[in-house]
C-alpha cells in the first residue's frame, strides 16, 4: 500500500480504508486478531488480507458489508480519524493546478495542520518532487510525522517543527537526498496556511527558487487577513496578486414524484360521488337542475391536507404524505439533483500571487 | 391597519432565542410564556415595548430590557448569594474546561485554549467574569487569545463558533420579541421543517413577490402548498387591498400559517377566495344553483331551518362568485407553490392571467422547471420564460475576522418567470425575434 | 397606464415597453405620428392605440413583431433607455422582503441614481406608504424627478436634491400629504447607496420612526466601504448588523444532442468496411484469417475529426461538426439548463441593521 | 524533463497581453513575434529570462524587461520630441474627454469625471503625465477623483473597470512570457472558444486531476474531446511516466494540444496510446494477425518493399499491444471528456478499472451527469457516485477597493466521480448499507 502507487491485493499491515457509508470512512491498518467494529456488523482485519482492493467485504456474521478501499490523499482527507480544520480538495485541488504543482515540484507548506494537504502534494509531486512541511505546534507535528512515516511519505516529503514566522524556513541539515540540484530548498511554491501569513512572507527570500518562477497561495479565512497579506507580497516584490474564492458544492440524483393534477380533478370527483351518495337521502329543496348538488357543510377547519385511502396507481397524488418510497414504480418520477443539505459556503480566501527571482 | 410597531396583547409574536431556535406564541395578557431551559416571562411585562426588543430573565421571571441579544451582559447582582456564586464559578470553570477538552478530542487545535484555561486562576476567572459576566467569558477568553497568542489561529473557527453558540446557549436567558411578519413566519417554519415550506428561502419568496409584481389592489391567482406562508407575504405587500384567489386540492385550502398573522377571519373571507381543481376545469357543473324561496316561505320557517337557508344561500353565493371570477380571468398575477407538475395546470391557467402580466411558478427543483420551460416554448402565450435562482450568502461582522459564514442551509429553490402575452396568429418573425 | 395598478388597453400617451428580445425592451410614449424602428421591422405608436398590453404586434410592412408590454419596476429597470448601475432584482428584491418593505412603509432611498429601485419602492408602499428619496447630483435628479413625475409617481414619492452626507436628510417644507401622523419624515427604511454611508449614517436620528423599529440597508461594492459602516453602525446604536451578499442566476433551458456510442462504432465498421473493399486488390500477404485485415496507414495527422456524410438518423454523431439545429427531430435530446454565458458575480455587499427607538 | 524555468528557444510559450487576450508562439532564434497593435519583438530579446518575465516594446521592437504588466509605467525619454510629445498630450486629453463623455451617454455618473477632466488645463495633464506618464492617467485620475471627491462613487465601478482596461489596452505596450503548461493552454482556448473544451473551466480541471488521483507512473484510460488539453494535464502530473491509453471515436486520436507542449513526438508516442471504440468493443476481431516473414525472405526484399515491412509490422504490434492493454484493464483511473452520452459507453469501460480506483466523467451539463448517476445507481460495480461543481471568483483586489469582480464567464462544468468496486453477490444488507 503507498500513496504513490495502486496496489491490487491487501496484505497485513496495509492502510484501508473501510468505506461504511457516504460520511462515515473509517482507516485501518490490518492486523490480526484485531476485529473493525460498525453499525453494519463486524469485519475481522484477518479476513480482509488476500481481498482485493475495491472488494465489498461481508460481515464475519454473514450480514452487513463495507467496501475496502485503497488510500488516496483526497480518502484519507475524508476519513481523518481526529479531524482539525483541514483544506478541502475543491480548494487543494485548484491551488495545486492553479500553481502547476506536478511531477517534480518543490512545495513549502506552512502549516502541516492535519496532514491532509501534505498528502496530497507527496502524491503530486512524486519521487522527483520534494515537499517540506513546518508545524508549530508540538502535538500537532508529533503526530503527523508519525503518520508521513506510517504513510510511506517520507520519501519526498520533510516535516520541521517551527513557528516560520518567527524562525523562518531554512533548515540547517537538510538531508541530501532533500538538496536542490541547485542547493538549499529552491522552492517552486508556496503554501501558507498561517494566521498571519505576512510575518511569513518576509522570510521566504532564502529558499525560494533563484532560477524560475516561484508561486505563493496564502490560505486565509478573514477578509482582514487578506489585506494585510496583500500589503505585505506588494512590499516584497510578489506580482499579480490575486485573491479568490473556491465553492464547491456536491449534488445527489434523486427522483421527485410527479404529481398530475389530472389526478387531483379525478380523486375531487371521487370524493364528491362517494358523499353525494351518503348524503342523497338527506338533501331536500336545494336540489339543482344537473348541476352539482350542494355539499353538506363541513368544519372550515384549517387542518389541511385530508387524508384519504390510496385508491391505486397515478391516482393518489399524496408524496407526502405518505411516506412512498423514492422510486416506488407506482408513481411516475422526475429526475431531479439535489444539494448537500447543509454546505460550505467559505473555507477560506485564497491569495495567489508569483515571484520572479531577482 | 393592525399595529407593526408596538408589541400588543393577543397578537401572535416571534420569539428569538440566542440559540437562534425561534417560538410563535401569544401574547395573552396575563399569561406566563415558558422558554424551556431559557426560563419564562409574564406577558405583561412586554407589552407595549416596540417590537424587535430584547430581554433578559433576571430573576423569578423578572425582565430587563436589554439593547440586543448579543449585548454585553451586565454584572449580574447575585454577588450577595454567596455560596451559589462561588459554587457557581467553580461550575463554570469545570464546564469550560470540560468542554475544552472535549473538544480538543476533535480539535487538537483547542488543546491550546484548554491548556490555557486549566492554568487560570479562580481570581482571574473571577476577574473575566466580573469583567464580562458568564455570558462573555468564552468571548473574552478568545479575545485574550486572539491578541496573545498565534496559537488561536483560523483553525479553530469552527470550533470558535460552535463554541461561542454553545456558551450562548447554555448562559444566556435572553431573547427578542419580534413582529410576526411573512418573512419571520418563513424564517420559523424553516427552522422547525423546511420541507414544509418546499424549501423555500426568504431571498427565494422576495423575488417571487417582487417578480409577480404584487402590489395594493391587484387580483392574483395563486397556489400555496406551504400552508399559507405565501399568502400571507401577499396579504402583507397588498394590505389587504384586492383579492387573492386560492387554487387547492382537496376539499378545503389549508392556510393555516394565517392563524398566527393576526389578520381577523373576517378580513381574510373578504380578501381570499378558494377554489378547487374541479371547480376550475368544471365551472358550469360545479356552481350551485341554489333554489331561492320566497319571503313568505321563509316566513313560515322555523327560525333554526331559516338560519340554515342564508348559511347555505351564501356559500352558494361564494362558490359562483369565485368560480365565475376565475371564469372571467384577468388575473394580475399567477404565483404557483407546489408540488404538482406545472405542465399539468399550466394549460388551465395561463388563459386566466391578463396580459402583459407575470406567471411565477416556484419549485424545489430546477429540473421541474427546466422542463416546464421547455413544455412552454411552443406556447406562444408566455414571453420569455426564463429560470431564476437567488442565494443570500451571510457573514460573519466581528470587526477584525470579517469572513462569509463557514456553512448554510443547501437549498432555497428557483421559481420559472414568464409574462403573458396575445400571440397573433398572422405574424410572421424576421431573424430570430426572440 | 401606471405603475401602481394594470390596465388592459394601451392609449394615447401610455407608456408601452417595446418587447423586441430578451436583451433589448424599449420604453416608448405612445405618440401619434412617432414610429418605433427596429432590427425586426418598424411599428407605428398610433397603431397600438386600441391594442392590449401583452398584444403581439405585426410591423407595418407585415412582417417582424414585437410585443407590447405594461411598465412594472423591473421591466423599466431592464430597459432604462440610460442605463447607470442599477440595483438588480435579486438585490432589491431581497431587500424589500428582508426589511419588510410592504403596503404602508415609509421608505428613505439616497441616492436616487437611475430611479429604478426608487419605482420598486413607490410600487410596494402603495398610496399608504412614502417615498423620500435624495440625489446629490443634480443632472440625475433633474432627469429622476421628470421621469418620476411622467411616471405618475409622485403621489407617494418627494425626490429632493440634497448631498444627504452633508445636509443630512430632513426636509423644510414636506408636502402635507408627505408628512407621517408621527409628524416629518417618520421612516421605518432606510436605503443606503451612496460611496460612504458612515457619513450619512449620523444624520438619520431626526427622520427614523420614534415609535417602530427600523432596518437599514447600505449597499457597497467594496469591502473596505463594509468595515468603515459596519463601525458606524456600531457606534451609532444599530443592532443585528449582518453583512450578506447576494448572487442571482438566470438559466435558460436548452436541449443538449444525445450521442451515442453505439452508432461510433457502426460509423467506425461503416468505415473499414468501405475502405476494406477500396483496398481489398491491393493487399496481399498480411492477410488474416478471419480478423480484420490490416489497413493501410494513413498520414497520422492530428488534424482530428475526419468529416464524414450524415448516413442517416442516429447514425450520424457529430453534432457540434455539422451545426445541426438544436433540437432537429432527427437526432435525440437532452433537455439541459444553461446559465448565462457571463454572469454578475458582485454586486454589492448589503450591510443591514436595525433599530429600536431610544 | 524540459526546462520549465528559462525561456528557451523553440519552445511554444504563452504570450499575455494587457488587455488579457493570449497567444501561442514559438520562439524561433532570431525570428520577429508580431502582436498586432501592441507591437512586436524580437524573439532574441526574450530568450534567457525567467517564465514569468513582463516587458515593454519601447522603441522600434527594442525591449525593456519590466517587473509586471500594471508596474506604473516609468517617464518616457520621449521628452526630446517635444513637437510629438506635445501632440500626444493633446490626443490623449482629447482622447480621454471624448472616452467619458462618450461613457456618460451610458452611465452619469461619470459625467462628473467628464467635466473635472475638461477643467484640467495642460499643465496639469502634463503633471499627471509625468507623475505616471500616459498609461497611468487614468489611474492617476480615478485616484484623485476618489480622494477629492465623494461624486466618484461605486456606481462607477464597472466604467472603471471598463477604463482603465481600455487605458491599458491602448496605451499599453507590454507583454509577459508564460510558461505553456496545461492551465495556460487551457486558458488560451478558453479565450479563444470555450466550446472546444467543452467549457472546462481551469478549477474544474484541477478537481479532474485530483479526484482522478493522477499521479507519476499510473496507467490511465481517457477520452479526450478538447484536442489534449486534458491529456497534456495528465502527462504533466505523470511526468511522462507510465501510460495513457486514449480512446477516440474516429480513425485517429485528435491532441492537437500537444503540438504545442514541448514534449517530443517520440515521447508521446511512448506514453500515449491509441484505440477506437470498436477496437474495445470487439478487441479479438480488430486485433491485426501479422504474418511475419522468415530472415530468408526478407533478405530477398528489396529494401522498400522491407522497410514497409517493418513499418506496418510495427503498426500491427502497436495495435495488438493497446488492444491486449485495454484487454487486461486494470487500469488506475478512467477519466472521461467527451459529448459522447455516458451510459452508453461506462458499461463497457467500467469492467477495465482497476479496484478501488477513481472514475471521472466531465460534462458541460449537470443534467447529462444526472442522468449517468442515476444509470449507475443500480451498477453495484461503481460505489457512491457524487457530482461535485467547483467555481472560482477572482476578486479586484486594489487595496482599499476590494470587492468581487463584477461579472464572469458563467460556464464550467461538472464532473461525476464514483470509485470502482467488486460487489458480491452473497452479502446480505442490514439497515442502510449504503
Amino acid at each position: 500500500m503507498s500513496f504513490f502507487s495502486y496496489k491490487d491485493v491487501i496484505e497485513e499491515g496495509d492502510l484501508v480504508l473501510a468505506f461504511i457509508s457516504r460520511t462515515d470512512t473509517k482507516p485501518i491498518t490490518v492486523t490480526k486478531g484485531q476485529i473493525l467494529n460498525t453499525r453494519f456488523g463486524h469485519f475481522k482485519h484477518e479476513d480482509m488480507v488476500g481481498l482485493k482492493y475495491g472488494e465489498q467485504m461481508e460481515g464475519a456474521k454473514g450480514y452487513g458489508f463495507i467496501h475496502l478501499l485503497h488510500p488516496t490523499p483526497e480518502l484519507w482527507t475524508l476519513s481523518l480519524p481526529h479531524r482539525t480544520q483541514i483544506v478541502y480538495t475543491h480548494d487543494s485541488a485548484y491551488i495545486m493546478q492553479r500553481l502547476n504543482v506536478i511531477s517534480g515540484t518543490r512545495v513549502i507548506e506552512a502549516g502541516t495542520g492535519s496532514a491532509s494537504f501534505t498528502h496530497s502534494f507527496a502524491r503530486t509531486v512524486g519521487a522527483a518532487g520534494r515537499v517540506f512541511t513546518y508545524e508549530f505546534h508540538e502535538p500537532r507535528y508529533i503526530e503527523a510525522k508519525k503518520e508521513l512515516e506510517e504513510h510511506g511519505l517520507t520519501t519526498n516529503t520533510l516535516i520541521t517543527h517551527r513557528d516560520v514566522c518567527e524562525g523562518g524556513f531554512e533548515i540547517a541539515n537538510i538531508p541530501a537526498n532533500f538538496v536542490s540540484k541547485n542547493g538549499g530548498i529552491d522552492a517552486d511554491m508556496v503554501f501558507l496556511d498561517l494566521p498571519s501569513p505576512w510575518t511569513a512572507i518576509t522570510q521566504l527570500d532564502s529558499v525560494m527558487s533563484k532560477t524560475s518562477k516561484v508561486g505563493v497561495c496564502c490560505f486565509s479565512p478573514c477578509i482582514e487577513q487578506v489585506q494585510k497579506t496583500v500589503e505585505a507580497l506588494q512590499e516584497h516584490g510578489w506580482i499579480n496578486i490575486e485573491l479568490v474564492e473556491v465553492s464547491g458544492r456536491r449534488w445527489e440524483a434523486r427522483k421527485d414524484m410527479i404529481r398530475d393534477m389530472g389526478d387531483v380533478v379525478k380523486r375531487l370527483k371521487d370524493i364528491q360521488s362517494r358523499r353525494g351518495k351518503g348524503i342523497e337521502t338527506r338533501k331536500r329543496g336545494y336540489l339543482a337542475n344537473g348541476k352539482r348538488q350542494l355539499e353538506e357543510e363541513t368544519d372550515d377547519s384549517d387542518s389541511g391536507v385530508n387524508k384519504l385511502p390510496n385508491t391505486g396507481k397515478g391516482f393518489n397524488p399524496f408524496g407526502r404524505g405518505e411516506r412512498v418510497k423514492e422510486g416506488d414504480a407506482n408513481y411516475t418520477w422526475r429526475n431531479v439533483t439535489k444539494v448537500e443539505s447543509e454546505i460550505k459556503t467559505h473555507t477560506s480566501y485564497l491569495t495567489f500571487a508569483i515571484r520572479l527571482p531577482c | 391597519m393592525k399595529d407593526r410597531s408596538t408589541i400588543t396583547e393577543n397578537h401572535y409574536v416571534l420569539v428569538r432565542l440566542p440559540s437562534a431556535g425561534m417560538k410563535v406564541v401569544e401574547l395573552r395578557k396575563g399569561g406566563n410564556i415558558a422558554l424551556g431551559k431559557f426560563g419564562a416571562f409574564n406577558v405583561d411585562d412586554v407589552l407595549g415595548y416596540t417590537y424587535g426588543q430584547s430581554f433578559e430573565i433576571i430573576d423569578n421571571d423578572k425582565l430587563r430590557p436589554i439593547k440586543s441579544l448579543s449585548e454585553e451582559v451586565e454584572m449580574k447582582e447575585e454577588s450577595s448569594e454567596d455560596v451559589e456564586a462561588e459554587g457557581d464559578e467553580e461550575i463554570i470553570k469545570d464546564r469550560l474546561i470540560k468542554m475544552l477538552s472535549n473538544s480538543s478530542e476533535n480539535n487538537q487545535n483547542i488543546i491550546n485554549i484548554g491548556s490555557k484555561i486549566q492554568k487560570l486562576t479562580n481570581e482571574e476567572i473571577d476577574e473575566l467574569k466580573k469583567s464580562g459576566a458568564t455570558s462573555n467569558i468564552g468571548q473574552l477568553i478568545i479575545q485574550k487569545m486572539i491578541e496573545g497568542h498565534e496559537g488561536f489561529d483560523k483553525k479553530t473557527i469552527f470550533s470558535q463558533q460552535k463554541y461561542l453558540k454553545r456558551k450562548q446557549e447554555k448562559f444566556l436567558r435572553r431573547f427578542t420579541i419580534d413582529y410576526l411578519g411573512s418573512s419571520q413566519m418563513l424564517q420559523y417554519y424553516l427552522e422547525k421543517d423546511s420541507s414544509k415550506l418546499l424549501d423555500m428561502s426568504e431571498e427565494t419568496l422576495g423575488s417571487l413577490m417582487t417578480y409577480s409584481n404584487v402590489k395594493p389592489g391587484g387580483k392574483y391567482l395563486l397556489i400555496d402548498e406551504t400552508g399559507g406562508v405565501i399568502l400571507y407575504s401577499m396579504l402583507e405587500r397588498m394590505n389587504c387591498e384586492g383579492t387573492v384567489v386560492l387554487i387547492h386540492e382537496n376539499e378545503h385550502a389549508n392556510y393555516s400559517a394565517l392563524k398566527h398573522s393576526n389578520l381577523s377571519d373576517d378580513l381574510i373571507r373578504s380578501k381570499v377566495k378558494m377554489i378547487n381543481w374541479l371547480q376550475i376545469l368544471e365551472p358550469e357543473n360545479e356552481k350551485i344553483d341554489f333554489q331561492s324561496f320566497s319571503e313568505a316561505e321563509l316566513n313560515e320557517m322555523k327560525a333554526p331551518k331559516r338560519s340554515q337557508y342564508y348559511r347555505r344561500q351564501k356559500r352558494a353565493n361564494d362558490i359562483n362568485e369565485v368560480i365565475e371570477m376565475v371564469q372571467q380571468g384577468n388575473f394580475d398575477a399567477f404565483i404557483s407553490i407546489t408540488t404538482l407538475d406545472p405542465t399539468t395546470y399550466l394549460p388551465f391557467v395561463i388563459p386566466k392571467v391578463g396580459g402583459s402580466r407575470p406567471i411565477t411558478v416556484y419549485s424545489q427543483f430546477k429540473e421541474t422547471l427546466l422542463q416546464t420551460q421547455h413544455f412552454l416554448s411552443s406556447d406562444k402565450r408566455i414571453l420569455a420564460p426564463s429560470i431564476f435562482e437567488t442565494r443570500v450568502r451571510p457573514y460573519q461582522t466581528i470587526p477584525g475576522r470579517i469572513h462569509p459564514l463557514m456553512t448554510m442551509r443547501g437549498y432555497g429553490g428557483y421559481i420559472m418567470v414568464g409574462t403573458r402575452v396575445f400571440p397573433k396568429e398572422s405574424v410572421q418573425a424576421v431573424g430570430r425575434g426572440m
